[in-house]
């Protein structure tokens, strides 16, 4: 396995430095970082944690590409060398832990909880939503957070203030949800929202979870294309 | 050693001036973009044409259309076209997601009749090209 | 200076900093974490949360589900407590927006769960708690002024005179050591199913806040108790989530017998019974394959003996309506599908039922320190949790924490004692040794790695499913001069960035911890009860065990283990009954 | 805290524009392949003969057909513009230009349509 270091004070720059790694058929690219972390270098950083493919944490560039690391196999690569460097994209604090803060800021600006207007109903019954409603935004809840989309997504490597497929996922996630009654067009009828997309697709094609934020995006550029020609129509 | 890092010193990764050559997808969606080129182009060769009919010099421009490079270019903006015509109706059901029933259309039934109609637009206007209605 | 800090941002934390934000949003609340909130795991939880809302179920009868599945060592008063405001909470997190499945009348839908007598269980599809904690973590946004430490590890609460008065955290981007002062604290740090080899927890699950209450001398309460869950996959520990033997799925040993009527737990039915066979108790589960398995009728593979779990005459329609998550793992993590292949399956280390010692309202012995969640016993878990009981668990105490919290900081408003300062000092230049490579110096000591392996095949051995004494004092030795060894171990970074070296270390000092208390508990209990079962002493004994184990931390680092009455309030101990009505 | 909602919308001509840009891409679609395929390779290679000028006039001198064509121009160059924009920027890293860059190219499209306006009437 060849891996990005990159240590702070140390390295100028990434480098790389190579580890042999046995081949076991059924090991992750994650499962070769921590042979490395427990027996040839203590010193290597990344970030993982569920190795079931939800929490999100471990997603890297394997060989050029935006994955998570914990589902994907070594064998994939056939006797290597598998190359594992930090998410394209974001600035690196360490080998291959990369800086999300700006992301964090993103999701909370698209004001992703449930907004309801007037009175609460009382903590003994539930707002009713049939399994059809449930299913208009279900895919968009199912994001882990997981930044591949970003990774993959030309236009935010580019444009750092793009606010992304993730969040635009997201916040379509809340609007199309039947119980919502929020209204999100103030932050994604921007140039650096939904406009800034040009629907390279590469976000969906990522995505581990099936969420399609590319879908999402379109889908409310055409909301919002409509709601500027049509003052009246709310949502 | 200590070395202290003072908060946000992370490493910012130069920008990558040749990203869309670094896999295949990238590079069909700068194809795809790049098809708008071959749009503009062919709207100006149609403009070109319009005012070849109606200022009565018809004879040359069918000659220089003739010219082989002139061919040429319109091949490559036949095929950017078309490329453009597919990748364009087949993304449309992705910003127009219909709904019936509570559940939605699937993709393949808003494509399929995208690109009918294209088949029936490009038949209706090869008609009055050719035969009129004279 | 902070009200309320919260140590952990999982459900059990983000839950009671809401409940403060609410109560009072004057209060100044902080939440600490090691990893970013939605990180945290409580994002891996599956199956789903019991509550009673279904016409015909009471609240007595999730009562006495919770109390006989915890073998009667659960307190009555903090079971019905938590029966009662289960319902509300989940009703509060759908209110928040938490994509429950639904009737086909736009209802919350339930479905059967393990040891439960009636259809109370809650669900995400399979993703319960994954949608539970983004819900709760986008909430949290909601509240702006709460202050969140993403990334930052707490290595030690600051104690004066039996009262707490902050924490020490260090930034792990930038090596940052810090002394924050609160007024109260919750821990709400999760389990530590890591100190076992074999487990379905996520690496962050160390037990830190337990060892960080132990150390400044607040009991932990019924750490022998170790929930074994009886389908994980072999190799990755993954979890296969009850829910699937709740839709129908069975246990089949290798010659594709349902082998769990032989361990009295009914007959088998084609659709699924509940509180019966395959919907038993985990710990009744995992025992009756140790059993199979040492009468040979188990299959072996490179990861250990397995059963399997059958779903294949459930249908690929069922199994991806109900339980798509599982198909996923099943397809990316071992290469099978459920719909037409067997799932091997082997019992795995699952959830602690023990953890630090509170009453009814998250307050441990030490003033303004309160605790949460997975870390906490207040006991509703007894000997044995259910499933689907931990969720709400979380959502119930974390709230009733925050509450309490709030109060407290709100009567004591002094400032901090002098000696507070001074102890922030110590622990700063002891972490400073311990990342530039403690006592030994370069290349000198042992691998953190090593050592933690060491530490999981002795509890496993000593503290597995089946437990003897001999072999536990031993492991208490063993895991004695563990914590000796790690205080020496080899450091080969010394960096300040990022330097989850570090983290390790200290973690594996907190799990050593852990790991003592777990073995000398299981010592001390001589008697076989839910998931601690002694072969030396296979009966229960309510004469003398109907008790709760309290351990302390003796000056010398040693664990003291005593007795606490259990409180019983309308359900007298009895006999556990599975599958015979 | 809650946030105040709605206060400073800033406005953005981007919807405009991408409506004008997949109003362009969908016409741009139907229309163009088989107008280049007869005018641009058929005629020239003599695949088909060209219709006489009579004809071709004759179908100019319909008004609607004369409207229907200045709506494709400009809708189809909208669409180009739009997109050159964009991939110039993506491309070269441009984004800093973005004002000259949209002037030009949606400029151009406007003079397209005046210079078809023109032609036509
Ligand atoms: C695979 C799996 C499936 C499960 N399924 C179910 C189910 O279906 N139903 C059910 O009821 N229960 C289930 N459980 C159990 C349940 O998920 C957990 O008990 C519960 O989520 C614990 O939540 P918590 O908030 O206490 O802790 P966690 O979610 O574990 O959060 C711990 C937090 O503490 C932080 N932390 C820890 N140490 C430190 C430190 N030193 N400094 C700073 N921060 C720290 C971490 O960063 C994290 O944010 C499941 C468990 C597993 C493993
Ligand atoms: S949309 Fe998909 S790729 Fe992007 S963060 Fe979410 S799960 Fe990851
Ligand atoms: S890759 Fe980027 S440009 Fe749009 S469609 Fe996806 S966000
Ligand atoms: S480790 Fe959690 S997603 Fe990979």
């Amino acid at each position: 396995m060849e891996v990005a270091r990159y240590r702070p004070g140390q390295d100028a720059e990434p480098v790389f430095q190579g580890y042999d790694v046995p081949l076991m058929s059924d090991w992750a690219v994650l499962d070769g970082l921590n042979h490395i972390k427990d027996q040839l270098d203590g010193s290597l950083s990344y970030r993982w944690s569920c190795r079931m493919g939800v929490c999100g944490s471990c997603g890297m560039t394997v060989n050029g590409e935006a994955r998570l690391t914990c589902g994907t196999f070594l064998s994939e690569y056939g006797d290597g060398p598998v190359r594992v460097e930090p998410l394209k994209g974001f600035p690196i604090i360490r080998d291959l832990v990369v800086d999300i803060d700006g992301f964090l800021a993103k999701l909370s600006s698209v004001r992703p909880w449930l907004i309801r207007e007037g009175e609460d109903l009382p903590l003994t019954a539930e707002y009713a939503q049939t399994p059809e409603q449930l299913e208009a935004y279900k895919q968009y809840s199912m994001c882990i957070n997981c930044l591949l989309c970003y990774s993959a997504c030309p236009v935010y490597v580019l444009d750092p203030d793009f606010l992304g497929p993730a969040a635009i996922a997201l916040a379509q996630r809340y609007n199309l949800d039947s119980r919502d009654m929020g209204d999100r067009f103030d932050v994604l009828n921007q140039e650096d929202a939904v406009w800034g997309c040009t629907f390279v697709g590469e976000c969906t094609k990522v995505c581990p979870k099936h969420v399609d934020p590319a879908e999402a995006i379109q889908r409310y550029k055409l909301t919002a294309a409509l709601r500027s020609v049509l003052p009246w129509s709310r949502r | 050693m200590k070395t202290e890092v003072p908060a946000g010193a992370a490493y910012r990764p130069r920008r990558d001036r040749l990203w869309f050559a670094r896999t295949r997808s990238y590079t069909i969606f700068v194809l795809r973009e790049l098809t708008s080129v071959f749009v503009a182009w062919s709207v100006a060769f149609l403009l070109m044409l319009a005012g070849a009919v109606l200022g009565g010099g018809l004879p040359e421009f069918a000659a220089l259309a003739g010219r082989p490079w002139m061919i040429a270019i319109n091949v490559v903006a036949l095929a950017a076209t078309a490329f453009h015509s597919v990748t364009f109706l087949n993304l449309a059901p992705k910003a127009t997601v219909v709904r019936l029933d509570g559940y939605r259309l699937p993709a393949w039934m808003i494509q399929g009749g995208n690109h009918s109609l294209w088949l029936v637009v490009s038949a209706v206007i090869a008609f009055f090209v050719l035969r009129g209605f004279r | 200076m902070i009200d309320v800090l919260i140590v952990g941002g999982g459900g059990a934390g983000l839950r009671a900093a809401v409940a403060v934000a609410e109560t009072d949003p004057a209060l100044k609340v902080a939440v600490v974490s090691k990893v970013y909130p939605m990180r945290s795991h409580t994002v891996s939880a599956e199956g789903g949360a019991a509550g009673v809302i279904a016409p015909g179920d009471t609240l007595d009868e999730h009562c006495y589900d919770t109390i006989s599945g915890g073998d009667w060592l659960c307190d009555q008063d903090a079971v019905e407590a938590f029966v009662a405001e289960a319902p509300k909470e989940l009703i509060q997190l759908e209110h928040w927006g938490c994509p429950w499945s639904r009737e086909s009348d736009g209802r919350v839908a339930v479905r059967p769960f393990g040891g439960m007598k009636k259809m109370r269980t809650w669900y995400a599809a399979d993703k319960t708690g994954f949608h539970l904690l983004h819900t709760l973590f986008q909430t949290t946004l909601k509240y702006q002024d709460i202050i969140r430490y993403d990334e930052w590890y707490v290595t030690k609460l600051l104690v004066d005179d039996g009262r707490v008065h902050g924490v020490v955290a260090t930034e792990i981007r930038t090596g940052r050591i810090e002394t924050i002062p609160a007024r109260t604290v919750i821990l709400a740090t999760g389990g530590c199913g890591r100190v076992f080899p074999f487990t379905t927890n996520a690496a962050v699950k160390t037990g830190d806040g337990m060892a960080l209450a132990y150390r400044e001398g607040a009991p932990l309460k019924d750490m022998e108790f170790v929930q074994y869950h009886p389908t994980g996959l072999p190799f990755t520990g993954i979890l296969i989530t009850e829910a699937a033997r709740a839709e129908g799925g069975w246990l089949i040993n290798k010659d594709g017998y349902r082998y769990l009527q032989d361990y009295d737990l009914g007959k088998p039915t084609p659709t699924p019974r509940l509180r019966s066979m395959e919907l038993g108790p985990r710990d009744r589960l995992s025992q009756a394959f140790v059993h199979e398995q040492r009468q040979g009728r188990t299959v072996d593979t490179p990861y250990g003996p397995v059963v399997y779990l059958d779903l294949r005459h459930l249908g690929e329609a069922k199994i991806d309506a109900r339980i798509p998550f599982v198909r996923e793992l099943c397809r990316s993590y071992q290469n099978l599908d459920p719909a037409t292949d067997l799932i091997p399956v082997r019992p795995v280390v699952h959830y602690m039922m023990g953890g630090v010692h509170t009453d009814l309202h998250g307050a441990t012995p030490i003033a303004g320190l309160y605790a949460a969640g997975e870390t906490a016993c207040v006991s509703i878990n007894g000997a044995n949790r259910l499933g689907s009981n931990s969720l709400p668990e979380i959502l119930v105490f974390g709230r009733r924490a925050g509450i309490a919290a709030a109060a407290f900081a709100k009567e004591h408003r002094e400032a901090e004692p002098p000696a507070v300062r001074s102890q922030g000092e110590d622990e700063r230049r002891r972490l400073e040794r311990a990342r530039e490579g403690g006592r030994p110096r370069n290349g000198r000591g042992e691998r953190i790695a090593d050592l933690r392996e060491r530490m999981q095949h002795t509890l496993e051995g000593a503290a597995g499913i089946y437990r003897t004494g001999d072999v536990l004092a031993k492991a208490v030795d063993t895991l004695a001069e563990l914590r000796e060894r790690a205080e020496e171990a080899r450091m080969e970074d010394s960096s300040t960035a990022f330097n989850t070296e570090l983290i390790n270390l200290l973690e594996l000092r907190s799990m050593l911890e852990i790991a003592q208390t777990i073995a000398a508990c299981a010592l001390n209990r001589e008697e076989s009860r839910g998931a601690h079962q002694r072969t030396d002493f296979s009966a229960r004994d309510d004469a003398a065990f109907l008790a709760h184990s309290l351990v302390h931390r003796a000056p010398d680092g040693t664990p003291s283990v005593g007795l606490l009455p259990v409180t019983i309030t309308r359900w007298p101990p009895g006999e556990r009954v599975y599958g015979r009505d | 805290m809650r946030r105040a909602e709605g206060v400073a919308v800033r406005r953005t001509p981007e919807p405009y524009l991408w409506l004008l840009f997949s109003g362009g891409g969908v016409v741009a679609a139907l229309v163009l392949p088989v107008l280049v395929l007869l005018f641009g390779v058929l005629m020239p290679l003599g695949v088909v003969d060209w219709p006489t000028a009579g004809h071709l006039r004759g179908l100019l001198g319909n008004v609607l057909v004369r409207l229907t064509l200045v709506v494709v121009v400009v809708l189809c160059l909208f669409h180009a513009a739009h997109r050159i924009r964009h991939t110039s920027e993506e491309l070269l890293g441009l984004a800093r230009f973005d004002l000259v860059i949209a002037l030009f190219c949606y400029g151009g499209a406007i003079a397209g349509g005046v210079i078809a306006v023109m032609l036509m009437f």
